[in-house]
């Protein structure tokens, strides 16, 4: 067609997103923009990184358990199972809240998404202690030193509660953030955190059952 | 077009007098500490790959000396051990990747999308002072006499605490977290800004061959690096917090450090190489004057070749004793590997043969890749063969191959993009004459100092050993070989010596001195900070050649039109079809990403001093930095 | 040239079927490799002859001259050719040749020698008997032969080229390769994988000898080391025994029982020091116990501080070891 | 990412752009693009899913000693012709669309000849419709001669 106009849009209809610094020019701009934002992008490829990361920890686990018979090694105590997989339960409830978060600043709501932000971070700072706390007792019966068994659970379980407290610093820094207003900057960063929080809890989940598989 | 009238008070001039204002950064040194202008931290990037370039060549000219004749003792069997570890990790490491990624793509990728920078601009300042900071690190072992020495594949249990006491390893470790850090940056950032940052207009169908191949080679780095992180970190821990990943008597396994290590280790070869194709697909069309032939199967072919990288790790275990019928798995993969190779390789040849070939300095070295690449290729479709493979593995025939890859395939193309691409950063014109006298010394030279490991290894003679008995017949090959390094090292400083004078003698090259194809050259040499005064419309592949878009953008700036100059504007796009989604306001020059930088690098060396609760403090003071960094939003600048 | 005289070490002067296979495996892939190289430089110097002719814009009919015929040249020469020659590649060698040089089965072997990797020496052992020996493997001409290879430390590997391909030796790991020697001879093997400081001087030499004279070999190696007779030797087994050597070699015989360095019971039938790094000679071989880091920096044995008469002694013994 | 409600119909009047709803040959817009993702990715998804699956069964049969209730050629056999399928699945698409789109170019930009010239999307669909058809064979040709020879091979002899 002869009237082609390059990307599709003429330039004085495209929206200058960062330019919005209160919830409604957010919500108009967010609007029109019709593509995830280049920082959402990033956190996109922050994760697959991390993914990647925890998909080695974890062929490595399955590699060491099938080079040797004896999993978990006699005189180490089996993970246990039911308090874990119903905290990891919990704890993947928050992937819905940061996602309600996510859409409530997109629709310029600020008190909505500073409210689903603090019940996500109570409930995720609720797991990290009862993780911590649980972490250091299982210490007691079994150390990393023990076998190739305590090196890669304790690894694996180690490198995901690091990831829950990571977690745990953006969403304070996002409540912090918002204290002072929403802007596209904040908005972008909402929806970048959230998948951040998929992610983590979807990694929780994975790793819960690969270390409760050895009670199989 | 009417839908993008200028608005009314606004003549070029001004528009332009405008954006200078606008993007001009700070003066002096302060300004290339605090840069984020992606051809700054390309450049950047180039002098410090230089510099450990010289570094691994002298490196390589110490052990070629040694291995000059039987029973040589110029240096200990010690150093030379160190000599080959670090001359493979700073080749690989600290040059190549870098050099490529860092120098070439930061420099060239947002001209070439027709950008105004980089998608985290701030984030690549990071990734160059993270690259720089590991490079110091990895170098103050050497200095400090306690370099690793465990071969660039450190395998246990021979790096393992048991036999390889001190530091060295440690520094191995750490060093190649910390610099990997830098690459997975790095690789991010490419990723987001080929696919989020291109012209509008520009959708994947249109973009240069030159984005292909670094969209496959950050992907490669992207989902390889994990890999090697993991590997570095279980080691660290089994060597100092006494974890049992790799020790058999306690359940673990010294495979695992080798299935981990090449599960990067393979990938990494093709992340080497196919940058090195995507500068060869940018100068093949600039000197035949003609597109390359059987685009979409070179586009596809350069991420195919990254992805079925990932499939054949295991070819380097060949001997460790698995099952066959494991083994084969990996035999099929690096059989079919070789595909996407010989696709691009015609597709290349045909181009100089239908197009209207000026064999000038660039396409000499990409003519030179090519035969070099096809002679490393051929032996490397050889360890296909299992047992075939299991016999010269470890061998100089192996040392050859990948020489012939690492050398021949990638570092010929960069030398060629240097001349290729040389006017459109300084503004001036190399020395033609010498410059194509430096080729065929370079050529000759390397094929003197890598063909006989062929033959060296053929005739039995392992890798890694700091010296050799006479009476093997080794003695005459490792004569030629060094001989051939000399002349190498000879081409290369001619190399540089050129360019060096060329920038002071240089005569002004002009805007567009190879009629090139792509959007670099359509603007002024050097190019100026904002880089486009216009967003350019783009509707092939090859915009530079597409006579009417290059008319109509001269016209908009005299209308003041797709100028955006109320800011660090910039458009984005749609991952695809390149869909025109919004105008962002970029980064300004910040001093937060070397601050960040300074503070990893205290973790680190506290790290490496077993400094456990300081390394932990000072997380917080990364943290800080994160704090700062993020502290003014984009709209308040 | 690659297989003259001096192919004591090179994988294309075959001894053994398997060799002959691998050697014969690779001149085929050379010459196929040879004409893949001719026919792209033949393309680049058409390229280079024909250059100026035409290109980009000459035509304006026909921007992108030649485009359909390159296709079909990609396509051709590009994909479906070397399709079918790796594919022919991966039958021959992955579904027939791999099977003559993977590990033998259990049942179609002679005999089993265990080859243990040391830093950095080779031990070999032959089950069965007390023969225990050091860098030297002695087999029998026409024999199959199961290696079993081992490492006392790190990863080594076993390689010779002339009658197999190389097998690592992994920690916890059993790796086995088939041994044959089509004809008498001394075929010259070395540790293939880095394995520190002194990988370069960790090679070995395998005699193949008749039968019968393997089998005499064997018998004098399995027996423990004769009691000297002189009075010479008598001291030199003295200062062995109450001196350093004893807590690291092995003298089957006496009460020396070391095992940080090489079994010594027949040390002077052996025809090589320090894995065929200098000869063993009674001048080398005092040489070597005066100043070992001399000729292989950083192996794992002490400056003895022996006076004259005492290594004079020492030798004595030793080199009665036969 | 959804369009807020209340720009949908400046959408639709601002971009300049083909409608997804818009006819070509039998599929719409739409659906064309769809199938010819799946003929750009299924294929070497299924090749991954095989070469891990392939190896892993390997291993565990021969270093483990764990036996499945199904034998280890029966295993091959099976994962190579689900495989197949799926990348044979993959071509049709690759080249369904291809056909489809013939009257595009992928290379000479909107004034490119043919029906739709070099427009995208046609242009982007035709181009990974081109690439497609090529890269599944690869996948296809690795996916047959390891799932075969791995069947042919003596089981669990170290190589």
């Amino acid at each position: 067609m002869s009237d082609y106009i390059a990307g599709g849009v003429p330039e004085p209809l495209v929206p200058r997103t960062t330019e919005a610094r209160n919830g409604r020019e957010v919500a108009a701009l967010a609007g029109r923009r019709r593509e995830p934002s280049i920082g959402w992008w990033g956190m996109a490829m922050l994760v697959a990184s991390e993914v990647t990361l925890f998909g080695t920890f974890i062929g490595s686990y399955y590699y060491l358990r099938f080079s040797d018979h004896r999993w978990p090694p006699p005189g180490t105590p089996e993970p246990r199972v039911v308090v874990p997989l119903i905290l990891v339960g919990i704890l993947a409830t928050t992937s819905l809240t940061m996602q309600l978060a996510a859409n409530a600043a997109k629709r310029g709501r600020l008190w909505a998404t500073r409210a689903l932000l603090v019940c996500a971070l109570a409930v995720q700072v609720g797991y990290l202690v009862w993780a911590v706390r649980d972490f250091l007792g299982q210490l007691h019966q079994s150390t990393p030193q023990d076998s190739a068994y305590g090196s890669i659970y304790y690894t694996l379980l180690g490198a995901d509660h690091v990831h829950v407290g990571v977690g745990i610093l953006l969403v304070v820094w996002l409540l912090w953030k918002l204290l002072r207003g929403l802007t596209m900057y904040r908005l972008n960063a909402v929806q970048s955190v959230a998948i951040y929080w998929h992610a983590v809890n979807l990694l929780t989940l994975v790793v819960t059952g690969v270390l409760l598989s050895a009670t199989i | 077009m009417a839908t993008t009238a200028p608005p009314p008070s606004a003549s070029a001039d001004e528009v332009l007098e405008r954006l200078e204002r606008m993007w001009q950064a700070r003066p002096g040194v302060l300004g290339w500490v605090t840069t984020t202008d992606h051809k700054r931290i390309g450049l950047l990037y180039f002098w410090t790959t230089l510099v450990l370039f010289a570094a691994g060549g002298a490196e390589a000219l110490t052990i070629r000396t040694q291995l000059i004749q039987p029973n040589q003792s110029v240096v200990s069997p010690s150093t030379f051990d160190e000599l080959f570890t670090m001359h493979g990790l700073t080749m690989i490491f600290f040059f190549i990747i870098p050099m490529t990624t860092g120098a070439f793509g930061n420099y060239l990728l947002p001209l070439m999308l027709g950008a105004r920078d980089m998608a985290f601009p701030r984030m690549n300042a990071l990734s160059y002072w993270v690259f720089l900071a590991s490079g110091i690190f990895i170098y103050t072992s050497l200095f400090l006499g306690m370099a690793p020495n465990a071969g660039w594949f450190n395998y246990v249990p021979l790096s393992n605490a048991q036999f390889d006491p001190g530091h060295a390893i440690d520094f191995y470790c750490l060093g190649i977290i910390f610099n990997g850090i830098s690459s997975s940056l790095t690789a991010a950032n490419f990723i987001v800004t080929i696919l989020k940052m291109r012209a509008p207009g520009m959708s994947f169908n249109r973009m240069p061959l030159f984005c292909f191949a670094f969209l496959a080679a950050s992907f490669g780095l992207l989902f390889a690096l994990p890999s090697l992180t993991a590997d570095t970190i279980f080691l660290f821990l089994d060597r100092n917090v006494g974890t049992h990943f790799f020790d058999v008597a306690k359940g673990g396994s010294v495979l695992l450090w080798q299935h981990l290590f090449w599960i990067f280790g393979h990938p990494e070869v093709y992340i080497l190489i196919v940058p090195a194709f995507g500068i060869a697909t940018e100068i093949i069309p600039a000197f035949t004057q003609r597109r390359v032939v059987a685009f979409p199967l070179v586009a596809v072919a350069e991420l195919l070749v990254v992805f079925i990288g990932f499939g054949v790790w295991a070819h380097h275990m060949f001997a460790t004793g698995m099952p066959t019928v494991t083994v084969v798995f990996f035999a099929a993969a690096t059989a079919i590997v070789v595909i996407p190779s010989t696709i691009q390789v015609f597709a290349w040849c045909m181009t100089f043969i239908t197009g209207n070939a000026r064999f000038k300095t660039p396409l000499l070295f990409i003519a030179g890749f090519i035969f070099m690449f096809v002679a490393g290729g051929l032996t490397g479709i050889m360890f296909l063969a299992v047992p075939f493979d299991q016999q010269v593995t470890d061998t100089y025939f192996v040392v050859a191959h990948f020489h012939y890859i690492i050398f021949g395939a990638a570092v010929f193309p960069i030398f060629g993009g240097m001349y290729f691409w040389f006017p459109k950063v300084t503004g001036k014109m190399y020395f033609e004459l010498p410059g194509q006298i430096s080729f065929w010394i370079i050529f000759v030279g390397t094929n003197l100092l890598f063909f006989p490991m062929h033959i060296v290894g053929l005739e039995g003679m392992t890798r890694r050993v700091y010296t050799y008995p006479s009476g093997l017949g080794w003695g005459p090959s490792n004569l030629a070989e060094t001989i051939g390094s000399y002349i190498t090292t000879v081409g290369i400083v001619l190399l540089l010596g050129n360019l060096v004078v060329s920038w002071f003698r240089g005569l002004p090259a002009g805007p567009d001195p190879w009629h090139g194809a792509t959007l670099e050259w359509t603007i002024p040499s050097p190019p100026p900070e904002y880089n486009f005064a216009v967003i350019p419309k783009v509707s092939s592949a090859y915009p530079n050649w597409d006579y009417a878009d290059r008319v109509e953008d001269r016209r908009k700036l005299a209308e003041a039109a797709m100028v955006l100059e109320q800011g660090h504007e910039q458009p984005v796009t749609s991952p695809i079809d390149g869909w025109w989604a919004e105008i962002v306001e970029m980064p300004h020059d910040s001093p937060w990403p070397i601050l960040l930088a300074l503070a990893m690098s205290l973790v680190f060396v506290l790290l490496l001093l077993h400094l456990w609760v300081g390394a932990v403090f000072a997380l917080s003071g990364v943290a800080l930095a994160l704090l700062g960094w993020h502290g003014k939003e984009p709209q308040e600048a | 040239m690659l297989a003259g005289c001096s192919g004591k070490q090179s994988t294309l002067n075959p001894h053994s079927h398997a060799s002959t296979d691998l050697a014969n495996l690779f001149w085929v892939m050379m010459a196929v490799a040879l004409g893949g190289l001719a026919l792209v430089t033949g393309l680049l110097v058409v390229a280079w002859i024909r250059r100026g002719k035409r290109g980009f814009g000459s035509d304006p009919d026909d921007p992108h001259p030649g485009e359909r015929a390159g296709w079909w040249v990609v396509i051709g020469m590009g994909v479906v050719f070397p399709i079918a020659v790796v594919v022919a590649l991966f039958i021959v060698s992955d579904g027939l040749i791999v099977n003559v040089t993977s590990a033998p089965a259990a049942s179609s072997t002679a005999m089993t020698i265990d080859a243990i990797g040391h830093q950095w020496y080779w031990e070999f052992r032959y089950p069965g008997t007390k023969a225990v020996t050091a860098d030297e493997m002695h087999i029998p001409v026409g024999a199959r032969i199961n290696l079993v290879a081992t490492t006392a430390d790190v990863i080594h590997s076993f390689w010779v080229p002339t009658l197999n391909r190389k097998i690592d030796t992994i920690p916890g790991q059993q790796n086995r390769i088939l041994i044959y020697a089509k004809n008498a001879g001394v075929y010259r093997g070395t540790c293939a994988e880095y394995c520190g400081l002194q990988h370069a001087h960790m090679s070995m030499l395998v005699f193949a000898q008749p039968k019968a004279q393997f089998r005499a070999w064997l018998r004098k190696e399995a027996a423990p080391a004769a009691s000297p007779t002189a009075s010479l030797e008598r001291q030199g087994e003295q200062v062995f025994l109450n001196g350093a050597c004893s807590s690291c070699h092995a003298i089957r015989g006496t009460s020396a029982a070391g095992y940080v360095g090489p079994d010594l019971t027949h040390l002077a039938s052996r025809t090589t020091l320090a894995g065929d790094t200098i000869p063993n000679t009674p001048s080398y071989l005092s040489r070597w116990i005066v100043d070992s880091q001399h000729y292989k920096p950083g192996n794992e044995m002490p400056d003895l501080q022996l006076s004259g008469a005492q290594l004079h002694a020492l030798v004595a013994y030793l080199e009665s070891l036969r | 990412m959804s369009a807020g409600r209340e720009v949908v119909p400046a959408r639709r009047e601002t971009l300049i752009a083909p409608s997804p709803d818009e006819h070509v040959g039998r599929f719409t817009l739409r659906q064309l693009s769809v199938v010819q993702w799946i003929g750009v990715v299924v294929a070497p998804l299924a090749w991954t899913g095989q070469h891990i699956v392939g190896y892993g069964v390997g291993q565990a049969r021969c270093e483990v000693g764990v036996a499945w209730n199904l034998g280890f050629d029966t295993w091959q056999l099976a994962l190579t012709a689900a495989t197949v399928l799926l990348i044979l699945l993959s071509e049709a698409a690759a080249v369904t669309v291809f056909l489809a789109t013939r009257e595009t170019n992928y290379g000479d930009g909107p004034a490119g000849k043919g029906r739709w010239g070099g427009r995208t999307p046609y242009a982007r669909i035709h181009f990974f419709a081109t690439a497609a058809m090529v890269a599944n064979v690869l996948f296809l040709v690795i996916v047959l001669m390891d799932g075969l020879i791995s069947t042919f091979t003596p089981l669990c002899v170290q190589s």
